[in-house]
């Protein structure tokens, strides 16, 4: 399990003590124009554990997460890292306060190659001023290498990310984002597009991650998969929060049933052979 | 053995102006027919804009082909003087033509073909003010063109009365519309002097006309165009400026075969203009400008 | 260039059909005013008012007179004929930046047909339209076969139309760049009032005999009617409007222009339509080449000129995306209307001629700005 | 169930009779230039049945399927329609042939509504030539409709689809291809941004569209809902096909395994408490 | 415009370092010409090929003497190096179209800190192009701020920059529109050597009198040198080249121009980068000020006119993507010499001037198409 351990590019950050809050909001609204995508929700995300943010389809978690990460800014609500609040002016703010995202859409641009999207706005340099230049032979380990891990073998880390596969590109967000997560780590909905290989590197990952002390947020749709690694879950649901619950208080059976229209996947597994 | 006549003489004309533009279009039509009658190989070159850095470069490119001589427009002489003169440093005979006479002793040509423009503004001026005119607007296809500015400043000079430039467009419609919106906005105005014939000239006299003010507001142009001299032989125009752009081509073409066959070369400098066109010789000029020799 | 800023979409502009009884609790109440504004092509007027505004202080009472209004609209017209045509095709994610020496072009074509072949008006004027469209799928055929930049691919016939233009005109007249004899030639067709002259003379006539209008010294009226060129460009712009917003056509024209591969894939005939649009931008240059040879009874080398740029500079100002995708037939009839006035306006006022451009400009910009923060400001975007 | 009911918006089609192979291929490869995508796949889709195409990722699923929906033109190989040798000029070929496709990059104009993106290629007309035009307050009520069956209530059909969320666009993209199949229809990994409740309707109506006699070809990484619907099994590896099974020749276990790194995820699952 | 179609990426430009060894069954064997073609820069080589072989056959030996080709370098390179900053921005996702008037503008500033103030030389250069990039970082900011497409803000300032220009002559002079005596005003300059004449003239002076190149009657060598406009090319294309593919700000401008949103989601900092480049291309409009003025001597309001699109023209060429995120400064660099050698090139030839647009258009495609099909054909793309 060697290879599985954490890069952490940045100098070593100071994390606080397991249990701490790292992010703190409340009644946070989001409105764009006439449409409220966020209509008051609530949560805390400690050090060392993994908050599972589940909810229907539109029901506001990529918004959330947004909010979150700097892309958007809240329409009112308060909002704390740790304990101080935040304004994020942009992503940027986001990741220099440690907090790295996934994003649903993956933030990659299709005509750079997979390195230069991996090192994307977090480029290493050396040399001297007007000399600076960016390693790119070491770029080009490091994508080989922690694509690798997560368990694709990129042909040539100077392919176009426009021609990789829907789950290959969804890997290289997710290396990326685990390869420069600080303090927090974000991951919308990061295994949809993934193999089954794929996924459970993607959760011993994130398991890793939360054992090195950082906090995760982890969308999903797939209990299963919550289950698995969570150990707080909120949902959300029409922009407000359903519940919050901690692992024990709640079980996969009580979370499938709250997601709407848990009931009807049930009656459906039963009608097509119990599988779903 | 060869006789002088028979030896091919190659001369190279650069013009600044484009080559859709039908007042230089004369001049090139002189410069061809020169060169078909004294059997010389004549190349003209033209900058795509009025660009005297590109016109510059032209000119190092036909210094490089050693012609037998170079003709050449000067509308800025400090731009133009040193690619100039290094053609006359490598031995290359060089007539500026469609420039002013102290333009050409400037860049050391060995003849200077054409008008002074400041000079052939005032000559404009002066017969609109003797038509009776006291208002006056320039309008200027071109802003920015350094002939044309002068153009217009001298046409101040001569004029006396107050006289305002009305900076316009290639295209007729806008155009129009310009004149007719100044001819509207200030009633004051009682002549217009146009820098472009076909432009400026012919869209004039229809914004005049559409206006009703035909003999009320008198209108003149540099250079012609068939349409604007069938105006002068109607009257609803009063006279062109004509610097005869077909001699500008023609000569400098003739003499240019003549120095290089026997050596020949006149005594001084040519001023092809400026001369009015009225209303008495309109008519005769209008065939031949259709054929683009005036 | 950011898609994310806009949440409009171009069926704003449609009456909707929705019943309102059962409202989404997502949905905040908006008011019937901003739900005018989320039309985009309403946006473009924000800039127009500015505009008027400016030069009802600033220039002389005459340009609001019916007789100055018809000297601004007049150009705006023929510039904006082919602002139409041009948004259409930059809404469907492609340049035409040949429609400019198009227009020599076709008047050169035209003056054959007519002047010099002597056939009736209505065969030019057929002939001349079938030239332009004929160039218009060449350059659409080249752009899609070679997969080059539209923008490359037109520039060149840029450059090769306008040097026909003044090649063929040399050849026809005998040396000359300029054609004379249209007035003649067409005087007594039938059709001549469809492309030439003033729509409604009888009716402004009537109206100045009784002194509605003003007339001239010798009784004639001063405006003589509507210019054919803005009888047209309202055709032009009501119809873009039809097919953009009604017809399947238009809907294959958003969708090319928004995401060709995406489009191609839903079954848009991606290539047919880009076509299809180059040839209506050539055959919209040719339309204006005839009413402005019309009217001026003469063509030469030079018509047209950087009319290619200022159609783009129309539809941009009308709101459409250089990327494609996004964008309105009446966003861009206002951006031309913007663009005319500003430029034939300050004629109107005082200022200092030299002074023109650096006004042009920063009307441009003004009117483009106030546009934008309108609309944002009604919509609540941010 | 009738509201679950398909739509026929073309002419009703005769459907070949169950059983008859309505798709072929054999052997086909495709390259990108020097990347060999497909390196020689073979399969067969018989009428009323639903075939699963499994496989990690980058396997070549979705180069495959583009290359029966006429997106891409197979390097070799050969490709028959209803038994006749098929050659798809672009996609609308396939779409007249009758081959609805859900891409995984959903094929979707974000700054286009969803109305038009719904119809887009497919616009219903009504009225005589010059006056022909789409009919937009049909084609609104269609989309809210289709929408709300496969559990998404839109705000407004009017909204651009660029602001849906990711859910949101990808059930569009079902519904869209539903309501158009013809003959075959095949979703690439349509259930991959989907809720729980979203997820179940999409199974349901592949079950349906199955029951009308449609061929349905199925990409998931999801084995159990690869199991819920599917009639037979196909699991690509790096470009080749790696084997075709029907139903009843393997099981849940066995598909999960195949799928490179089953093993993996089950030794995960353990460690993890069994849950994924 | 299909992003699709493209299976480069810019680091093909880069050596591979991956070693061969675990060579992946997926990949089929591909030659070291092909390896080499795949690069984007060298894919403009082949319409140059194009082009000179055209040449080669139909203009005069003494387009290609040394002196021949100076001529057909030095206005390539004074537009190159516009075009190396237009393509920069082009890159980074956004238009400038006022650095045409920029030239005009700042030759304007230039005179009046040189000639009219009588600054030293250093002091009026660094005044030009401070005055530029201020002028750069306005644009830039009302980009960013008012989030309308930088296309409409910087061609308002075309029309400003242009104006101003007019007036401040006119100001400046006393009524003309062209202004004297930067020859006087800089001769005694140490630094002007940097800005105007030739480099490495006494190189070439020695060859000369060596009889190793052509010198002319009175004894001076035909050709004096490589003008410095080239010498300053070739050094921003490097540069540029260098930013591009080896720097963190290369990374982030490719990012801002292919995905502004996903760029700045992933911690891009797309504003200052973009604003960066406005000022570098004004900046560099303003160099090409300075070493045009130097060389004739003098400036005029027209001064730069059309060069902002020729600059995206050889951009174009070169292979930059108009929608952003995609080219090369090495495409710009080869897109200028197609460019100036076709336009020059022409004029060596004996073809009848009207035909020169004809040609250059007709070259302009076929050296485009070329490159292209080269490409494709040796990457295997379809
Ligand atoms: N820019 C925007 N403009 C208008 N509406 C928006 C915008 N962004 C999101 N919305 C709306 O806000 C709602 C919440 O979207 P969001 O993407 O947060 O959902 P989600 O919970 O992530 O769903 P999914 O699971 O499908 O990804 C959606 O209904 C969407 O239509
Ligand atoms: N246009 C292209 N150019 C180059 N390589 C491509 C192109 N399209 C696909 N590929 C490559 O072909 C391989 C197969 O891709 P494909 O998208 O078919 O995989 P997939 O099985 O659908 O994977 P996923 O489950 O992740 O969606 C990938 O490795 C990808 O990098
Ligand atoms: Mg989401
Ligand atoms: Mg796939």
């Amino acid at each position: 399990m060697d290879g599985m351990m954490m890069h952490h590019h940045q100098s070593p950050t100071e994390l606080p003590p397991r249990g701490t809050p790292l992010i703190e909001i409340n009644d946070v609204r989001k409105e764009f124009g006439h449409v409220i995508a966020l209509a008051g929700v609530s949560l805390t995300l400690n050090a060392g554990e993994v908050l599972c943010l589940l909810g229907d389809n539109g029901a506001g978690k990529s918004t959330l997460i947004k909010t979150l990460s700097g892309v958007h800014r809240p329409t009112s609500g308060r909002f704390l890292v740790e304990g101080r609040p935040a304004q994020f002016s942009g992503p940027r703010d986001a990741l220099e306060a440690g907090i790295a995202t996934v994003f649903q859409d993956l933030a990659m641009i299709p005509l750079m190659s997979v390195t230069r999207n991996f090192f994307m706005g977090r480029e290493p340099v050396r040399g001297v001023f007007p000399f600076r230049r960016v390693d790119f032979a070491h770029c080009r380990d490091v994508t080989h290498a922690e694509m690798r891990k997560i368990g694709i073998d990129v042909r040539d880390p100077d392919q176009a990310v426009g021609t990789l596969s829907g789950g290959e590109r969804q890997c290289v967000a997710i290396a990326r984002a685990v390869y420069f997560g600080a303090k927090v780590l974000i991951l919308d909905e990061p295994t949809s597009a993934l193999g089954v290989a794929q996924t459970s590197m993607v959760l011993k990952y994130i398991d890793h991650v939360r054992a090195a002390g950082l906090g995760v947020i982890f969308i999903t749709h797939n209990v299963r998969h919550a289950f698995a690694v969570g150990d707080a879950f909120t949902v959300l649901n029409r922009g407000r929060t359903l519940g919050a619950w901690r692992k024990h208080e709640t079980s996969m059976d009580e979370l499938q049933t709250l997601m709407a229209g848990g009931k009807e996947l049930q009656s459906l597994s039963a009608e097509l052979g119990g599988t779903v | 053995g060869a006789r002088a006549e028979d030896k091919p003489v190659t001369i190279i004309f650069v013009d600044h102006g484009q080559a859709a533009d039908p007042f230089h279009n004369v001049i090139k039509k002189g410069a061809n027919d020169a060169a078909k009658q004294m059997h010389v190989d004549l190349t003209i070159r033209q900058p795509d804009t009025f660009d005297m850095t590109q016109m510059a470069n032209l000119i190092t490119a036909a210094t490089n082909q050693h012609p037998a001589g170079l003709v050449t427009t000067v509308p800025d002489a400090d731009a133009l003087g040193g690619a100039i003169r290094r053609a006359e440093a490598s031995g290359i005979p060089v007539i500026t033509t469609n420039s002013s006479p102290a333009t050409g002793h400037k860049v050391g040509a060995l003849i200077n073909v054409g008008q002074d423009e400041e000079t052939a503004g005032r000559a404009a001026g002066k017969a609109m003010a003797e038509a009776g005119g006291k208002h006056a607007i320039c309008v200027n296809q071109e802003v920015g063109n350094v002939a044309l500015e002068q153009r217009c400043s001298g046409f101040a000079e001569g004029f006396g009365g107050s006289s305002k430039t009305l900076p316009v467009e290639m295209d007729p419609g806008v155009t129009k519309s310009k004149i007719t919106a100044a001819l509207r906005a200030d009633p004051s105005i009682d002549s217009i002097i146009a820098l472009n014939a076909t432009v400026g000239g012919e869209t004039a006299v229809q914004a005049v006309k559409d206006l009703g003010l035909t003999g009320k507001v008198h209108v003149a142009s540099f250079d012609l165009s068939p349409g604007f001299l069938k105006d002068i032989a109607d009257g609803s125009a009063a006279f062109a400026v004509d610097q005869q752009p077909y001699l500008q081509g023609y000569l400098p073409v003739v003499f240019l075969a003549l120095k290089a066959r026997y050596g020949l070369k006149p005594g001084g400098d040519i001023a092809s203009g400026p001369s009015l066109i009225t209303r008495a010789d309109a008519a005769k000029v209008e065939k031949l400008s259709a054929e683009a020799i005036r | 260039m950011t898609p994310g800023t806009i949440d409009r979409t171009i069926d704003a502009a449609m009456p909707a059909t929705a019943p309102a009884a059962d409202r989404d609790e997502r949905l905040r109440q908006t008011g019937a005013f901003t739900q005018l504004m989320r039309r985009p092509e309403l946006g473009a007027i924000g800039g127009l008012i500015v505009v008027v505004a400016f030069f009802a202080v600033t220039a002389s009472a005459s340009m609001f007179s019916l007789d100055g209004l018809m000297s601004v609209l007049n150009p705006a017209a023929q510039l904006g004929i082919m602002a139409i045509a041009a948004s259409l095709l930059m809404i469907g994610g492609e340049f035409d930046l040949s429609i400019g020496s198009m227009v020599a072009f076709a008047g050169l074509v035209f003056g054959v047909l007519l002047v010099s072949w002597h056939l009736p008006l209505p065969v030019a004027i057929a002939g001349t339209l079938v030239a332009a469209g004929l160039i218009g799928a060449l350059n659409g055929q080249l752009v899609i076969r070679t997969r080059l930049p539209s923008f490359i691919v037109t520039l060149a016939f840029l450059f090769i139309l306008r040097g026909l233009s003044l090649v063929g005109l040399k050849i026809v007249t005998g040396g000359s760049t300029q054609m004379r004899g249209f007035t003649d030639a067409s005087a007594d067709s039938l059709i001549r009032p469809l492309f030439s002259g003033s729509a409604f003379s009888g009716l402004f006539g009537w109206l100045a005999h009784h002194g509605i209008v003003a007339s001239l010294p010798d009784g004639s009226p001063a405006t003589q009617g509507i210019p054919i060129a803005v009888v047209w460009f309202v055709v032009f712009t009501a119809l873009a409007t039809w097919v953009l917003l009604r017809t399947r056509l238009g809907n294959w024209i958003f969708a090319s222009g928004g995401d060709s591969n995406a489009a191609r894939n839903s079954g848009v005939p991606v290539d047919r339509v880009k076509t299809g649009l180059f040839v209506f931008s050539s055959v919209a240059a040719a339309l204006v080449a005839i009413l402005t040879v019309l009217d001026a009874g003469s063509t030469d080398a030079m018509r047209g000129q950087q009319k290619e740029f200022q159609a783009v500079i129309a539809a941009v100002i009308g709101g459409c995306l250089l990327t494609g995708g996004y964008g309105s037939a009446v966003g861009a009839f206002f951006g031309s209307v913007i663009f005319g006035t500003v430029s034939i306006g300050l004629t109107y006022t005082q200022f200092d001629s030299d002074w023109f451009q650096v006004f042009l400009g920063a009307m441009l910009l003004i009117a483009v700005i106030f546009n934008n923060q309108l609309r944002r400001k009604v919509t609540g975007e941010r």
